[in-house]
């Protein structure tokens, strides 16, 4: 790394613009995938969550300013939690269709 | 610069203000570790709301039947913006030296906020009027918890942002002051997280379907 | 003789307890031959399932029992003031060692693992057991706190008695009229929730005729430790007598009868049903999920 | 909810609420324990309230430790609220053990409904207001001094913790007294927990105090967390660490995950019960599996955020009586985190017998029984730091060697439980009740009673009689093995859980058997609270002021028994593992330091105990519907949270000059202290400055 991390006002001025804007693209591409009908169903929805991820990386690249360059703590902390919110939201999903499935 | 400097994850105030970025270590990873917890609380409810909405309509309206999503759009669109508007009074507080700059920005997010909170109410008024209550069904009981529960904490930010500005009377721009700020920012903008969830989970998949 | 006695009071405690493992496994096994759990099955699935636990107790052995044996030893040989073994305050690691803890449990659990799955899948209390007769099917509605069994071929039912045929599978289906509860018959095999609105199954067989406790092991109020039935597994022939015997002469299980079977209440004795309602299975699963009118966006079906 | 009822200054609270009220007008044995039980408490309350005043120690009382924020009180009024507790949840366990001896074809003394009430609050109070506080304040007392700290990051946040977990105990004490508790069991399945089948307070008592102990141990485990993170020593990197550091951050990672499921849990339990939602109901699209599925998912973590910190207190129990390093020290790390990264991969073991398909069991039982891996490498570990030591067989350490033979035969039938097929017949049975206790008390109480003993010292200055301390270990050994052993021969026999009665003869024996041993175990209680008073009195002749009595090798044993409360004159530099010990090995330990700086600690608050107080007065508002306090108590909270930060004068400075007077004359005494063989150490040669081999 060649900069020391010593910000400048541009800089940062210019993280939260592109975030901001990337944002509001972001949203309104999924958004409009939706009103308008594009692509067939099970597309769409894939589209559409790809968006939230690439929004949601955004978010955290720009606004909360995670990056390779953060603390390790602060990542660690972060990539743990993605894990651990992985394991929960997709084991309660599959546990709670497999079960739907089994018995209605 | 002598030390190597520890970025935490936010606006880092190193470059500006030296003592108060030391000072912020432990306070900032904390309150990055809460907000990692509330995360799981928000994930909790998303699954529970993805099963409830296919399994638990019991008969009762479907998203389709009771989302309004151009208002979805435009609540997206306010709270965007407002994490934007924060971001600019972050910048505020780390490179102006008065806080005119801080309070005008503050004063702009909170408006956006509670005109986001003030549209999810009127969603909510509205699909209460078509009968879609929470006791209604399995769905609708998921639904409202997760989407209140957002508001919920994008209300409670509202009090803080008031607190705040309250206190950057009160005490001016002291360390404490400072931090407490840095600590909203991290708030605000992972309430945004969440909410394009919301709007991608619950909006939009329930309309897309 | 300090030797012995500081050797006796740093073995006492090993040595008591290996003993009373012994005499309890004595114990054990002589009154589990009586008993009415799966330890003493009276079905192949049962029996599986015993099968299946004793495996396990042996495979765990190997990496347990050396801690029995090593433990006291340890404790004796080092002890404070001993000169037999060496002092080294500072030995902290050795390779073999360390692959010795992490490969031998995991080896063990990979032999468990391998186990697991294949019985997981073959017991599966969904799957049909096999055998070259047609299962009896046998619904079983759980109440407050009594069983509801209705035999939809026969078209009979009974509460708080189950008949069966012994030598052919049964299959159960099951579901709940009031809160979550659980399904069992030791000695025949394992346990299945039931559950409200929904459908669970069940695959059991009694080789030989007898007389099986069965109940509602998940708690479900007051009367929970009264809620227990009898299966009897009888003889076809048996059976198909006792079938008609109780369609001639037994009232039927109708609205007005199921009104009263769903009230909260301990049954003093078994009841019979010699015919049941056209669709009672499905009529209370439905009670908890259909039969709503699809609201309309103005509301006015609400 | 009635109109009149919620506009009601006492809500739907009614005379008739009140047990003694309900004894008198309906007197049955049942009703007649539960009075009594209520009155003790009070009785117990009036007591204590009467001696404060009679020894004027409410001053002391509340300046001293209940507006404190020292990590150090703080740790020892979470042992303190556990310890009262536990009082009441052991009788209720022998209580139960009584009713099942004699109830085999009779009723016995206790309704079903009394029963019902009596495995609920056991089994809450246990895990809730037992071991999680027991463990959560010997992490408190233990952690900070280990990494050299002068205390944990937020100190006001600690101490709020205490009093959110405090605040759900009361209400668990109140529901005595006023009103029932739930009869769902710790676990309060839906629907069974719903209004239309327990309508009354008790399950809404069961929620509230819940809520507020897993908010205050989710606060708890950030506070830790952050404290290991950025409060180290210098020097004290992360694999410098004591283990019962890096267990405390293991449990405190599992508390900031796991707590939220619980959270949530409960939160939608309550609006299915106060506002009609439908999660858990059984129409309307509600359903309980989910319930299940997201209690265990905060359950099974539980059990872990239990198990690891009593973990860590054997390592440090049995590292120091064997006089040697840990072995495999690397490998116990890894093996502690492997345990709280998986132990999130296998909640649905808790109910496979749900009837979800084999696929789905078949994935969640292996990873249940992987994590009898990383706990095998532990034992063996354990077992191989006492090679080549020299062992003293003290009552700590006698009890961590009891945990290891017993720990792995409840390991064994945990496996066991891991198999879905197997667990088909077990699942609900006392097989299941024995594998838990033999979990729990060997091994959550166990490593908390070692923990007691070889930390008391430290905490109070003198040594505890070891002979009562061993009277009391052959109690609880004999006392376990007896009375949980027979529940695993109940288990195969196809006796279940939380029944008040039986109906098979051959049951009797067992039951016996297993009362006596309850009997036993109480007196190991017992014994542990003579040994206790016996200490206090001798306290004099069992003083070890120069803090270190048992050779330790960890930083907490470097400075004075107690410690001031700062922890460390000046923080340690901290070259390596075994801090203390290298230090002693050095020559270094007791050496005047060369400056001393001012030191800032916080300053007392009374914020805690508002928002404690009014968090009981929350939790009680919302159990008995009177609105306009529920509305108030809050306002409370959340004012005191505001006001606090207006307030900028929250530390205090002692001066280097104190620091330096104190810590020279504490260093003047230890170094005319003789030093202590450790032959000796349970003699009252022992006044806590070790021989150190070189
Ligand atoms: C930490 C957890 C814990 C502990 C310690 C215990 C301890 C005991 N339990 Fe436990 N029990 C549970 C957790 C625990 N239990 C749970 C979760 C349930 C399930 C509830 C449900 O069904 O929902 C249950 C249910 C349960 C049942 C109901 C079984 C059924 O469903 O049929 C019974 C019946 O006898 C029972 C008995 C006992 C007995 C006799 C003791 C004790 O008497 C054993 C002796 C313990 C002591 C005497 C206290 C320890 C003392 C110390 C730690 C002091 C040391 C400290 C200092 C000196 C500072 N328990
Ligand atoms: C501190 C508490 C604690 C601990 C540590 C554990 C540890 C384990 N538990 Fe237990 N458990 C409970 C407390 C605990 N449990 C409670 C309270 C319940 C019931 C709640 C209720 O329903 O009310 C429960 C219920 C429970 C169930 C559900 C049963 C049912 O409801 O039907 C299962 C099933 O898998 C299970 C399994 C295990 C396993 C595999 C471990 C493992 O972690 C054990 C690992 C240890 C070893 C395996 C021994 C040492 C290892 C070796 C010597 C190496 C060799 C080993 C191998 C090769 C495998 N437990
Ligand atoms: Cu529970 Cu289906
Ligand atoms: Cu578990």
């Amino acid at each position: 790394m060649t900069d020391k991390h010593v910000e400048t006002y541009t800089q940062d001025f210019r993280s939260y613009c592109i975030g901001g804007l990337l944002a509001l693209i972001l949203t309104s591409l999924a958004f409009g995938l939706v009103v308008f009908e594009v692509l067939p169903n099970f597309e769409r929805l894939i589209a559409i969550s790809v968006l939230a991820v690439a929004q949601i990386i955004v978010h955290f690249r720009y606004f909360l300013h995670i990056s390779w360059h953060s603390h390790r703590d602060d990542l660690q902390l972060v990539l743990f939690t993605s894990l651990i919110l992985f394991l929960m939201v997709g084991g309660t999903i599959w546990i709670l269709f497999n079960l739907h499935e089994q018995m209605m | 610069m002598k030390r190597q400097p520890l970025l935490h994850p936010g606006l880092n105030l190193g470059s500006t203000d030296e003592y108060s970025h030391d000072v912020s270590e432990p306070i900032i990873f904390g309150f990055w570790v809460f907000l990692m917890a509330d995360l799981v609380l928000f994930a909790i409810l998303f699954a529970t709301y993805a099963s409830m909405s296919v399994q638990g309509q019991a008969g009762g309206p479907t998203p389709i039947d009771v989302f309004d999503l151009p208002s979805a759009f435009i609540e997206t669109m306010l709270l965007l913006t407002s994490s934007i508007t924060f971001g600019m009074a972050s910048l505020a507080l780390k490179y102006k030296a008065d806080s005119l700059h801080l309070v005008f920005w503050l004063v702009l997010t909170f408006c956006l906020g509670a005109g986001f909170i003030g549209m999810e109410l009127r969603d909510f008024w509205v699909m209460i009027q078509q009968g879609a209550v929470p006791q209604r069904s399995g769905f609708l009981s998921s639904f409202f918890l997760l989407v209140a529960t957002h508001g919920i904490h994008v209300t409670a930010g509202l009090f803080w942002m008031l607190v705040l500005l309250l206190q950057l009377r009160v005490f001016g721009r002291t360390t404490e002051v400072k931090l407490r700020l840095m600590r909203l920012a991290l708030f605000w903008h992972m309430l945004d997280i969440v909410w394009v969830c919301i709007f991608t989970f619950v909006y939009l998949f329930g309309v897309a379907q | 003789m300090q030797n012995v006695v500081s050797m006796r009071r740093n073995q006492e405690l090993p040595k008591i307890l290996v003993r009373s493992a012994g005499v309890l496994l004595l114990l054990t096994s002589s009154v589990v031959a009586a008993s009415d759990g799966f330890i003493n099955p009276a079905g192949p699935v049962a029996e599986a399932l015993r099968d299946h636990l004793i495996f396990i107790v042996v495979v765990m052995a190997i990496v347990i029992a050396p801690l029995f044996i090593a433990l006291p030893w340890v404790l004796w040989r080092y002890r404070l003031g001993t000169k037999s073994g060496s002092y080294q305050p500072n030995w902290e690691f050795s390779w073999p060692l360390e692959v010795l803890i992490w490969g031998l449990p995991a080896v063990i659990v990979g032999v468990l693992s391998w186990n697991l799955w294949h019985q997981s899948y073959e017991l599966d209390p969904y799957k049909p057991l096999a055998a070259t007769e047609a299962p009896l099917e046998v619904q079983a509605i759980a109440l407050d706190w009594k069983w509801v069994f209705i035999y939809p071929e026969q078209d009979v039912a009974s509460v708080n008695e189950l008949m069966i045929v012994a030598g052919r599978p049964v299959r159960f289906r099951l579901t709940s009229g009031t809160v979550m509860q659980s399904f069992m018959i030791p000695r025949l095999g394992g346990q299945i929730y039931t559950m409200a609105g929904m459908v669970t199954q069940l695959n059991l067989l009694a080789s030989e005729p007898g007389q099986f406790r069965g109940l509602n092991t998940q708690y479900n109020g007051m009367g929970f430790a009264n809620q227990k039935f009898m299966t009897h597994a009888v003889s076809q022939a048996d059976f198909d007598t006792w079938a008609v015997n109780m369609s001639e002469s037994k009232p039927p299980l109708n609205q007005t009868a199921w009104a009263q079977l769903a009230k909260p209440s301990v049954l003093a004795s078994p009841q019979s049903f010699g015919s049941v309602a056209e669709g009672l299975f499905t009529g209370v699963i439905a009670d908890f999920t259909g039969g709503y009118h699809h609201i309309k966006a103005d509301g006015t079906d609400l | 909810m009635t109109a009149e009822s919620s506009f009601s200054l006492l809500g739907i609270l009614t005379a008739q609420d009140i047990s003694f009220v309900h004894t008198f007008e309906h007197p049955g044995m049942s009703e007649f324990i539960d009075a009594s039980a209520g009155g003790v408490m009070v009785m117990g309350g009036i007591i204590v309230i009467a001696l404060l005043t009679y020894y004027r120690g409410w001053h002391a009382l509340w300046c001293d430790w209940l507006t404190s924020v020292d990590h150090k009180k703080v740790g020892i009024m979470y042992i303190v609220v556990a310890f009262v507790m536990l009082a009441r949840a052991i009788i209720e366990g022998v209580l139960m053990r009584y009713q099942q001896s004699i109830a085999v074809n009779d009723p016995g003394i206790l309704s079903p409904d009394h029963f019902g009430q009596l495995f609920s609050t056991h089994g809450s109070i246990m895990i809730f207001f037992v071991a999680m506080p027991f463990v959560t304040g010997m992490m408190n007392y233990i952690m900070p001094q280990q990494i050299g700290a002068r205390d944990v990051s937020f100190p006001l946040l600690n101490a709020i913790s205490l009093w959110l977990t405090a605040a759900g105990a009361a209400l668990v004490m109140i529901s005595l007294v006023v009103g029932k508790f739930s009869t769902g069991g710790w676990t309060a399945y839906p629907p069974y927990t719903g209004i239309e089948f327990s309508p009354g307070e008790g399950v809404d008592y069961w929620i509230w105090s819940i809520s507020l102990a897993s908010i205050g141990s989710t606060l708890t485990g950030l506070n830790f967390a952050t404290t290991i993170y950025k409060n180290r020593a210098p020097g004290m990197t992360l694999f410098r660490m004591p283990l019962f550091c890096w267990t405390s951050l293991c449990t405190s990672i599992l508390m900031i995950f796991a707590m939220a499921p619980l959270t949530i849990a409960t939160l939608m339990l309550a609006l299915d019960r106060y506002a009609g939602f439908h999660f858990f109901t059984n129409d309307l699209g509600g359903n309980m599996m989910n319930y299940a599925n997201l209690f265990w998912l905060f359950g099974h973590p539980e059990v872990y955020i239990l198990i690891l910190p009593a973990f860590g207190v054997f390592s440090e129990v049995i590292s120091t009586f064997s006089g040697k390093t840990i072995y495999g020290y690397k490998s116990l790390v890894i093996a502690t985190m492997s345990i709280a990264v998986l132990s999130f991969t296998v909640w649905l073991h808790h109910f496979f017998t749900m009837g979800q398909g084999a696929n789905v069991n078949v994935i969640f039982g292996i990873a249940t029984m992987l994590i009898g891996v990383p706990t095998g490498v532990k034992v063996y570990d354990w077992l191989l730091t006492m090679v080549r030591g020299r062992i003293r067989l003290t009552t700590a350490m006698l009890f961590s060697v009891m945990f290891l033979v017993t720990f792995v035969i409840g390991g064994l039938t945990g496996v066991i439980l891991a198999n879905p097929p197997v667990d088909f017949a077990v699942h609900n049975s006392l097989f299941l009740v024995a594998h838990f206790h033999n979990m729990v008390i060997p091994g959550v109480l166990f490593g908390m009673i070692a923990g007691y003993q070889f930390w008391f010292p430290k905490a109070f200055g003198f040594r505890l009689a070891e002979r009562w301390g061993k009277v009391s270990f052959w109690c609880w050994s004999f006392g376990f093995y007896l009375t949980f052993m027979p529940l695993y021969v109940l288990g195969l026999m196809g006796a279940m859980r939380r029944t008040v009665e039986w109906f098979r003869p051959e049951y009797l024996g067992w039951l016996q058997v297993s009362f006596v041993g309850a009997l036993l175990l109480f007196s190991g209680f017992l014994f542990l609270c003579v040994q206790l008073v016996v200490s206090i009195r001798q306290r004099d002749q069992r003083r070890v002021p120069a803090g270190d009595p048992w050779d330790g090798r960890s930083l907490e044993w470097s400075n004075s028994s107690p410690p001031p409360e700062y922890n460390f004159a000046v923080i340690p530099d901290v070259t390596g593992q075994d801090a203390f010990t290298r230090i002693k090995q050095q020559g270094q330990a007791y050496a005047s330091p060369i400056a001393y700086e001012d030191i800032v600690v916080p300053k007392n608050s009374i914020v805690a105990p508002v928002i404690g107080i009014a968090a009981i007065m929350f939790g009680f508002a919302l159990v008995w519907h009177i609105w306009w306090l529920v509305v108030f108590s809050f306002v409370c909270m959340w004012g005191a949270v505001i006001a606090r930060s207006f307030v900028t004068e929250t530390e205090r400075v002692i001066p280097a000059s104190k620091v330096r007077a104190d810590h020279e004359a504490w260093l003047q005494q230890v170094r005319e202290c003789a030093t202590t063989p450790r032959e000796q150490e349970n003699t009252s040669v022992n006044v806590g400055r070790a021989e150190v081999l070189t």
